[in-house]
Order: C-alpha cells, then structure tokens, then sequence
C-alpha cells in the first residue's frame, strides 16, 4: 500500500527530505514504517533513536507506534513540538 | 425564555503581526453585547532577543504542519470552551519568520467568572506548548538552531 | 555587565472608565524595550447586567477605603512583583459608580516565561477579591443591595 | 486615649455613622473597643454578632481582635471585602 510521508522541524533538515510516497505492505503498524525507513542506514538510523523523542501523526492526529496505517495514509515524522 | 447562546469560538493562523490590543477590544466587544461576561483572561507570547543557549536573536522562525495545525487549534480552544463553560475564545498563533518583541501567539478568553476563564486560559497556553505541531529555529549571529522542550 | 533592571510595578485608582487595550499596548511598550518579556498575562473584570441575587442591574457602586486601598494594591503588586520575578506589573482598579460592561479592574503583568507570569496574575486577581478594602453594591429596579463574599 | 473610627460598606449604612471619634481606656484592644460599641445597644449589638463575618483594620493594616490600640489610632470596621 502507498503511505505518504512528511518531515518537519529538525528532522525535516536533518533528512534533507521534505516528503516522499513510499510502498510498504499492507497492515503495517507506525513501527514497522519506522523499521523500513531506518533500513536505508546512515542519517536514517537516527529515527529510531530514543533520545530524539520522534513523534508522528497518522492523517493529522498524534499517533502511537502500535498504530495502523492504512492504504493512502498521510504520515508525519517531527521532533518534539515547541509551539506557544 | 432565550436559549443559551452558543461559545463565540475562534482560532486561526496568520503570518502577519499580531496586534493584542486590538483584537482584545473586538473580542471584548463581540462576546459582551449582553454585559454577562464577569472575567476576561488573555495571554500574549513574545519573541525575546535572547535564545535557549544564551545566543542574541535576530529572526525566530516558526514552522507549523499546514493542515494539522489549523485543526489542532480548533480542537483546542473548542474543547476549554465546552470544558469550562467560555462564553468566548480566540486563538491566533502566527507562523513564519518574526523579530524578537513580536508577539507570537495571542490567547483570550471570556467567562462568566474568574475562575473559569483562568484555568481555561492556562490549559490552552499549555496545550499550545505541546499539542500543536509548530517548530520554533533561533537564528542569530551564532548560526541557526532548533529549539528543543 | 549591566545591573538587573528594576520591575515596573504601578498600582492605581480611578473613577473613570479604563480602557484595557490602550493600556495594555502602552504596558506592552513599557517593559519590553529589551525584548526580554516572553509572557504577558492579563486580567480584565467586567460589571456584569445580572446581580448576585439573579437580579437586573443598572449600577455598580464600589465603595473604598480611601488611603488603604491604594497602600494594599501597592503592596500586592510589590509581593507579586518580587515572588515571581516579573519585569512588569500594572494593577488599575475602578471605584466609585460603573455601569454594566464597564472595565472594574485590570491586571497585567509580563514575565520572561509564562509560567511565572500565570501564577502572578492568578495571585493578584486572587488577592483583589480577598485583601482590598472595596465593597461593591448593586443598584437595579428591584433596589439596592450590597454584594456578599 | 483617642480613637478616630471608619466604617464603611453595608456596615456604614446599617449603623448610620461614617465616622467618629472617641474616647477609651488606655490600652484597649480591638475587642475592648467592639465591646464599648456593642455597649450602645440597638443595632450596636450587631458588631460582635458572628454571623456578619465584621473585618477591621488598625492604621490601615488588617486587625485582629487581640490587637492593641494606640492614642490617636485610625480604626476602621467594614464588612467582608468585595473588590475585584
């Protein structure tokens, strides 16, 4: 199925990407998403750092990593907010 | 009888410069035509010269996620004002680039009673902090950096 | 190195109607001519055209203590000042009569971060209520009566 | 020795009386005072009932009724404030 993606703040410059289609296989979760993408290696590995407390809203909610994604998603990648 | 009058509910984004003053005296005057609003709170944020590292400032840019933000903000101000019976809210956050002294975000509430509007005012501008997909960058003489929580 | 500036702490009365925008901007202009305010809260009491007892009312009177209750005003927005680290604080109460949607007192203070400043300007409304010597009676078709804590 | 006395709010109307000024025992406290007035009878009584909630101050300063007085003092009897 087709999720696409967007990168925003820090993690937005770090990636150097701002947004991209990707295909994963159907039924995937937020955290095999994540897997997949830290499998190009490099900067990419730095997704699934802990100490960089990456949040991630599925169709502009906040979402968990146990969560589904559905086919046509929209997924958001970001640091931590700082709005206010 | 009269039914009780709907909350006067808005927020909104805005790469302009915020003006409290008046948008404090419209809002001021839109939700008090029948003289039952006891207390207004309201909270102004302000780009300050001096970064989280101590750096001078000269630009903070504010990046949102377009869509999402616009969204979260209603969710936000619609929830206090159901939660604590607001007889109004606006929200106006601004996004892009801004100098220090400018104002940021723009919060104001309108209840009955004092202690209504002051909780909801306060969880508002919490929820602001940490609920709302914006993205703040200092950028000085220092070079730019992101801001961290 | 330069001394830590002084807060700007001002406390008065008046008789006449205030007028929150204008005071707030010119406040705004006031503290934050080093881009060092990153929060602003305020606080704006309105008379209100229903009286405790459910009744319609056509004039608040506030009754003072003359000399005390501008010595008590001083020293809340002193302690709130001093507390909580605000650059600013600017307290305005009415006092005499006012008419429904009149401004009966307004609160303002600024602070580097907002947290402090919530708390102070919580503080303040809080104290207004419990530690100035004013006493408010409404007037109304069905009479006059005082307001009851 | 001499005591100037205030009232204000609903307290100045029931009583009638804005201000006076009058003469006790030297180092009368706050409740010596209340007890004098009370002493007056009719709607005097009304200052030491407890259901009033009766505040004081003494030279501008919130009293307690153990408080002394001293000549030449400005003592003000009010009900519960209402600011704000």
């Amino acid at each position: 199925m087709l999720v696409h993606l967007l990168y925003f703040g820090a993690l937005r410059e770090t990636l150097g990407v701002e947004q991209e289609d990707i295909v994963i296989p159907a039924n995937s979760k937020l955290t095999d998403l994540l897997a997949l993408l830290c499998d190009r290696g490099g900067i990419w590995e730095t997704l699934q750092d802990p100490n960089r407390g990456l949040r991630a809203a599925i169709d502009q909610e906040f979402a968990e990593l146990d969560d589904v994604l559905k086919d046509g998603c929209e997924v958001a990648l970001f640091p931590p907010v700082t709005g206010g | 009888m009269t039914a009780k009058p709907a909350s006067l509910i808005s927020s909104s984004l805005t790469t302009k410069a915020l003006d409290p003053s008046r948008r404090g005296s419209k809002f001021q005057q839109n939700i008090d035509k029948t003289h039952s609003v006891g207390a207004i709170y309201s909270f102004v944020g302000l780009v300050r010269s001096i970064g989280q590292q101590g750096q001078p400032i000269d630009v903070l840019e504010l990046e949102h996620y377009p869509g999402m933000t616009e969204t979260k903000l209603r969710q936000i101000a619609g929830y206090a004002a159901q939660n604590w019976q607001l007889i109004g809210i606006d929200v106006c956050h601004r996004i892009g680039p801004m100098c220090p002294g400018d104002v940021i975000v723009h919060v104001i509430v309108g209840a009955s009673h004092r202690q209504k509007a002051y909780e909801a005012c306060g969880y508002v501008v919490e929820q602001l902090k940490s609920e709302i997909p914006l993205w703040k960058k200092e950028i000085g003489n220092a070079g730019a950096s992101w801001v961290t929580p």
